[in-house]
């Protein structure tokens, strides 16, 4: 190090960032003030720091002029603090005698006057060059990575993260919350542009995930509670009773047939009580585990203990069928965590003039999925629920999405899904389809081709946000049916269509519970609920917390292509940290200064990590081996002994 | 006066939720007022009442934190412990005769890059409001010492 | 035959700025032109512009064809286009606005009673501090089309009739300090 | 529930909705509810008054609220939809906007009134369902029910924007207070569409055609009768019918009452009480389902009304 005699030799270097800081900070003044600084021995400005040149200036000046300690003025740290780190390391100084000045997101980005923006600049760069000379060698600590993952949600993002990953060799958990995997894509039955038969392509990847040798799958399961840090998760799963054994059905459910109830009474949930299930039941016939579950909740056996158990009888001597079941815990140990919890689609009934709920042949988009897919509860027949076939068809866009009243954002897939269906009910009925949209988004690849093939359908596309959906009459054609009322804003008048079947296209929301598996992960949500990705470009499938990625819609709602591209990153992200074996650690911890420390224990409840202890032997607190990795902060009570290291002093 | 009163604020803003918001209004080019002067923190637990004591002793006239939401600290109850240390500063400034309203807390997460703004110009019209410190503390110097 | 075409010094976008800076009317640039106003009104249809297209004149600055418009007078205020609007813009709160401004600039359409209506009606509770359907009714019809009157026979007799009528003007006791409170301002 | 209620009529309440002030006065006498007429009260502004002048239309109202805050009140009962929009308007834009603050603070010192606090504006059905309560009401029916089914119409004002007396797209309060005292509903879709309001005056046919498809529709629905809870809602619907059959040819005659009308004679009000010989449409139903005969256990005089103030 050259820390010639003890003397500290300060760089500064500020950044132009081409016009993005200089526009508003006098990039100029700013490098000469720097240089009149105590301790200061090169002040430098470049046009763009963060670029090799940029990054070879830190690097020669050290050896040219013996730097030991470096100050970058230009963007967030949370953007280029680990470029300049590095460029100073090679400059062969500590990296941590390096600090970043943020003059741009906080500086000329947001203010408009350049003297006052120049002179924030200047107050933070003299603040920084104070503070850099305290600054301490610091080494990081490295921390081994189990190489067992745990995926959380059995949806296509889930499935495709687990099987990449069991595919490389290493060990997965898979624990899904519903009966079996598949999540929202089971449902459906084709999918955009492609028409692809939904089910074609993910039974083969549920099926797959049951039969691979690396993945441990547990269905109606959840993750109760986790602790550690990266590379070491402890992790609580409990499997609720399904009241069948798993290892032992064959899944030859001749219980569903054994039942007491000869008619399915109970709503449906895989089919939007669009059909009826007993209490024994599976979900749906491509289930994954094909092993059906008792509900408790209309069991007779259950609800009066008094039931001839004719499922149990059905069963014979495989004894499957285990009513006196209790819920289960697994602890298990992982390094990695991708979350996959997916999404929920927005209640139509909080858009009340659109009349879900109130008209019967009001339905929601998942509902007419279920109605066109031939293993649905129609067998593929678009039928209302009295029967008929509807001769006229409204598909109404954007309900629940770009709404200030619901959900401010796009829900992306809604306009692509809208025309699939209007192709698909065109094909199955041969109606009058009218769609109701705001704008149109086909942005993907084949996407616009796709919407040529409705549009040459003669669907009607009307550009206009649906007002009301009605059954109140002003024609005498309108008799009987529902109406749609909506400005057709590009013919430019209001009209009035009455049509028989209305189809709400419902857009994607965070999942009701995203703030308890947030509390859980101890990870962020963004404003709209979903949770947050390190960074929107850079760092998409990461979160903040080190070792947790996240794959599919619990990150935003996005098409399944989307998600599959996003799972298989999410796995890249676990892998590379598993075959490295081991991650470096930032070392802004606490550690006890041995000689300072009375012995007070103040500290040790203060921590929520329990990391401190106290040593009999010395009299003294300590940092306990292995849980300094998640003590990255110090709580603020300091007593003597106690001692944060930098760059967080 | 011969110039209008800018006052100077030292804001201790939290890296994982405050910092992150403070970044995000940048890359949305929300513009506010150029009074504050942050200093980054892991954790709005971790500042320290003599922190923000010592910011009005060398001439702020406001002091800002910001953390996380309750419930959302990377560190699981940082943020209540500045909550509850929060309080006990205020009373100790009010018995000082510094304004409660020099010291603030805010809950700011990485996604409400408006709030920022919010903050900041609101602060900065209170403080304006209220005038300098120093010559409240010209009154007090006692007190400021003692603290 | 109307020749349809706007140059672009014909709009006034810093007019379209005042406009959306006034109480109320915040968030016009944000719509969308979904057209659920429209949809919603029960009145669009039969208006020159439907509410849509006002907010579409209006933040493109076409000054003189926004104030001009009869729309901005056949808003009944029933606010179901503020309740339902995805940018929740208080459209009616524009309407009222742009009702304002076409007074002021005497740009509202002659031939229309309502604007006549509003004036009569602002003049009677000046002057008395409370309404009286009746006068208002005479007042309203002398000055715009005083046909009106005669459509309005048969249902002015059934209210008579009924007690519902009066000819009593109404009238507070304390109309002098009112007059003084009600100097005309404009908020915006 | 406030011991007492300030209350401001209005001005519709003094003219074509009287029977609505009659009704109304019955009612809560009916239910040991006092209310205290705001001394000299002035009109509200409606809608036309902010058509010209925005500021003096805030101060208006202000003044309105002012005398409740001067009388002590902590709530006051605004009857008429038109009233209660303006009152609670100028209450959201005085605390939204500090410039219209001012000015109304400055108006009101004029008149030597005090500054605007936090009187709450109520409407007289959300006063019957949240402070009364459904149960009540219920306890204290004491008449059945021999009319036909009936259309509650809520009209726009009440539920818009500013209202806190019903859900905005789908209120349900007055068809639960109907059917608590025993009258049978139907659904009506277009509850919440607008009367047109002043446009029967000015815009004629425009007006009556708004009218029409009210009626039109509730008849389908199977309603022989529309109840409402607005002085403009009850006179378009009610005043204009013979003119739409005029025009129409369509054989409309329904009764339009208030929802105080049914509410207090359900209670046992004095038939004479409740302003139903100011009926013009459907005047054979209002005599067939109040009969003459049901004299009220406790009659309110009309005169009674003024006592009051």
């Amino acid at each position: 190090m050259p820390e010639r005699d003890g003397t500290i030799r300060i760089g500064v270097y500020a950044c132009h960032c081409g016009t993005n800081i200089a526009a508003t900070v006098d990039v100029e003044s700013l490098a000469a003030f720097a240089k009149s600084l105590p301790n200061v021995v090169v002040s430098r400005k470049y046009k763009y720091m963060c670029s090799d040149p940029g990054q070879e200036l830190i690097r020669r000046d050290i050896q040219e002029h013996g730097l030991n300690r470096i100050v970058v003025a230009s963007c967030s740290p949370h953007l280029h603090e680990h470029t300049f780190r590095t460029a100073t390391k090679v400059g062969g100084l500590n990296p941590f005698y390096f600090h970043m000045v943020n003059i741009r997101e906080q500086d000329s980005w947001v203010h408009a006057n350049k003297a006052e923006a120049t002179r924030k600049a200047m107050d933070l760069v003299r603040a920084a060059v104070r503070r850099v000379a305290f600054h301490e060698a610091l080494e990081k600590g490295r921390v081994s990575i189990h190489p067992d993952v745990l995926v959380v949600g059995g949806g296509i993002a889930g499935i495709h993260a687990a099987l990449t990953l069991a595919n490389a060799g290493k060990h997965v958990y898979l624990v899904e919350r519903d009966p079996s995997i598949g999540g929202h894509m089971a449902k459906f039955d084709k999918t955009f542009p492609t028409l692809d038969c939904a089910a074609c392509i993910l039974t083969p990847k549920m099926s797959a995930v049951k039969n691979h040798p690396n993945i441990t799958l547990w269905t109606y399961s959840d993750v109760t509670a986790i602790e550690g840090y990266v590379g070491n998760f402890k992790v609580t799963v409990t499997r609720r009773p399904r009241y069948v054994n798993e290892d032992l059905c064959a899944g030859c459910l001749e219980c569903l047939e054994a039942c007491v109830y000869r008619q399915a009474k109970v709503p449906d949930d895989f089919n939007l009580g669009l059909s009826k299930r007993r209490p024994i039941y599976i979900p749906f016939p491509q289930a994954v585990p094909l092993v059906p579950v008792v509900d408790p909740e209309t069991c007779i056996q259950f609800k009066s203990g008094k039931c001839r158990k004719t499922c149990i009888e059905a069963c014979g001597e495989r004894l499957a069928i285990d009513l006196q079941m209790e819920p289960k815990q697994e602890q298990i140990e992982v390094g990695t965590v991708i979350l996959a919890t997916g999404f929920q689609t927005v209640d139509a009934r909080r858009v009340p003039y659109y009349g879900y709920g109130v008209y019967p042949n009001v339905y929601t988009a998942l509902e007419v999925e279920r109605l066109v897919n031939a293993s649905g509860p129609t067998n593929g027949e678009v039928v209302l629920r009295d029967g008929r076939t509807p001769k006229t068809v409204g598909i109404v866009h954007c309900v629940g999405s770009r709404d200030e009243n619901t959900n401010r954002w796009c829900s992306r897939v809604c306009c692509m899904y809208s025309l699939k269906l209007a192709h698909l009910i065109k094909e199955h009925t041969g109606a009058e389809i009218f769609n109701f949209y705001i704008d149109m988004r086909t942005p993907g690849k084949g996407f616009e081709e796709f919407y040529q093939k409705p549009l040459n359908e003669r669907v009607h596309f009307i550009r206009g946000r649906v007002a009301e959906v009605t059954d109140w009459v002003l024609d005498p054609s309108e008799e009987g049916r529902l109406v749609i009322r909506v400005e057709d804003t590009l013919a430019g008048f209001v009209r009035r269509i009455p049509v028989d079947m209305v189809v709400l296209s419902t857009g994607l929301e965070p999942r009701a519970d995203a703030q308890q598996v947030r509390r859980l992960f101890n990870i962020t949500r963004s404003n709209e609920g979903f949770f947050l990705e390190r960074h929107p470009k850079l760092a998409p499938v990461n979160t903040f917390t080190d070792g947790i990625f996240l794959a599919g819609c619990c990150q935003g709602p996005k098409d399944i292509p989307d998600t599959v591209a996003q799972a298989g990153a999410a796995a890249a992200e676990a892998l590379a940290l598993i075959d490295a074996g081991y991650i470096e650690m930032e070392p802004n911890t606490a550690h006890v200064i041995e000689e300072a420390c009375s012995g007070c224990k103040t500290c040790i409840p203060m921590c929520p990590y329990h990391a401190i202890s106290f040593l009999e032997e010395g009299k003294r607190a300590e940092i306990k081996p292995g849980t300094l990795q998640r003590l990255r902060h110090m709580c603020g009570r300091l007593p003597v002994g106690l001692y944060p290291a930098e760059p967080f002093r | 006066m011969p110039k209008a009163f800018e006052p100077k604020i030292v804001a201790f803003f939290c890296n994982w939720c405050t910092y992150l918001a403070a970044d995000l209004a940048g890359t949305s080019r929300i513009k506010y007022a150029p009074n504050a002067r942050v200093v980054r923190v892991m954790c709005s637990g971790r500042v320290d009442p003599q922190f923000v004591l010592d910011a009005f002793a060398k001439g702020a006239d406001g002091v800002l934190i910001g953390g996380c939401h309750p419930g959302d600290c990377h560190y699981q109850e940082g943020n209540y412990k500045a909550v509850r240390r929060f309080r006990l500063l205020q009373r100790l400034l009010k018995q000082m005769g510094i304004e409660e309203e020099r010291v603030r807390l805010e809950w700011i997460s990485a996604a409400e890059g408006d709030r920022v703004r919010v903050v900041m110009n609101d602060m900065v019209e209170k403080l304006k409001a209220l005038g300098p410190l120093h010559e409240v503390k010209e009154q007090r110097a006692a007190a400021v010492e003692v603290a | 035959m109307e020749r349809k075409l706007k140059f672009q010094r014909e709009a006034d976008p810093e007019w379209a700025r005042q406009v959306s800076e006034r109480p109320g009317c915040e968030g016009l640039f944000s719509c969308l032109q979904c057209g659920t106003c429209s949809g919603t009104c029960p009145l669009s249809i039969y208006m020159d512009f439907a509410p849509r297209r006002i907010i579409a004149l209006v933040r493109e600055g076409f000054r003189k064809d926004a104030l001009s418009s009869q729309t901005i007078w056949l808003c009944a205020s029933c606010y179901s286009c503020a309740v339902h609007c995805p940018r929740q813009i208080h459209i009616t709160d524009v309407m009222y606005s742009l009702k304002r401004e076409a007074i002021r600039e005497k740009l509202y359409p002659r031939h229309l009673p309502i604007p006549v209506l509003a004036q009569e009606f602002y003049k009677l509770v000046r002057g008395r501090g409370r309404s009286s359907e009746l006068w208002l009714a005479l007042r309203m019809a002398l000055r715009s089309n005083p046909l009106i009157l005669l459509g309005m026979i048969r249902t002015g007799w059934d209210l008579v009739r009924t007690g519902r009528l009066s000819f009593r003007r109404d009238r507070i006791e304390d109309i002098l300090t009112l007059q003084r409170q009600l100097t005309p301002r404009e908020v915006a | 529930m406030p011991s007492v209620y300030g209350y401001f009529p209005g001005c519709s309440l003094r003219a074509a909705g009287v029977a609505y002030e009659e009704s109304l006065l019955t009612l809560f006498r009916l239910l040991d509810i006092p209310l205290e007429e705001l001394r000299d009260w002035n009109c509200c502004g409606a809608t036309s008054y902010m058509s010209i002048d925005e500021g003096s239309a805030f101060v208006l109202s202000a003044r309105n609220l002012a005398l409740a805050h001067q009388a002590k009140h902590h709530d006051l009962l605004v009857p008429c939809s038109a009233c209660y929009l303006a009152l609670r308007k100028t209450q959201e834009y005085v605390e939204h906007y500090p410039q219209i603050g001012r000015q109304v603070e400055d108006s009101l010192k004029i008149a030597k009134l005090p500054p605007l606090n936090s009187v709450r504006v109520r409407h007289p059905l959300e006063v019957l369902y949240t402070d009364v309560g459904r149960e009540k009401i219920r306890s204290k029916v004491i008449r059945q029910w021999r009319g036909g089914k009936v259309a509650c119409y809520y009209g726009c004002q009440l539920v818009r924007p500013y209202a806190e007396a019903d859900r905005d797209h789908d209120p349900t309060r007055m068809d639960e207070l109907m059917t608590s005292a025993g009258v049978p509903t139907v659904e009506y879709s277009l509850k919440t569409k607008c009367c047109g309001g002043s446009l029967t005056g000015t815009m004629h046919s425009v007006g009556l055609r708004l009218n029409h498809i009210l009626l039109k529709e509730a008849l389908r629905k199977g309603a022989q009768a529309i109840i409402t809870v607005c002085p403009l809602c009850q006179c378009n619907l009610d005043a204009y019918q013979s003119e739409i059959r005029r025009r129409t040819g369509e054989a409309v005659d329904m009764p339009i009452f208030f929802f105080t009308q049914i509410l207090a004679w359900a209670l046992g009000g004095d038939v004479q009480s409740l302003g139903l010989k100011r009926a013009i449409s459907g005047r054979k139903l209002v005599e067939q389902w109040f009969p003459k005969e049901h004299a009220g256990v406790r009659a309110a005089a009309k005169g009674e009304a003024k006592a009051y103030a």
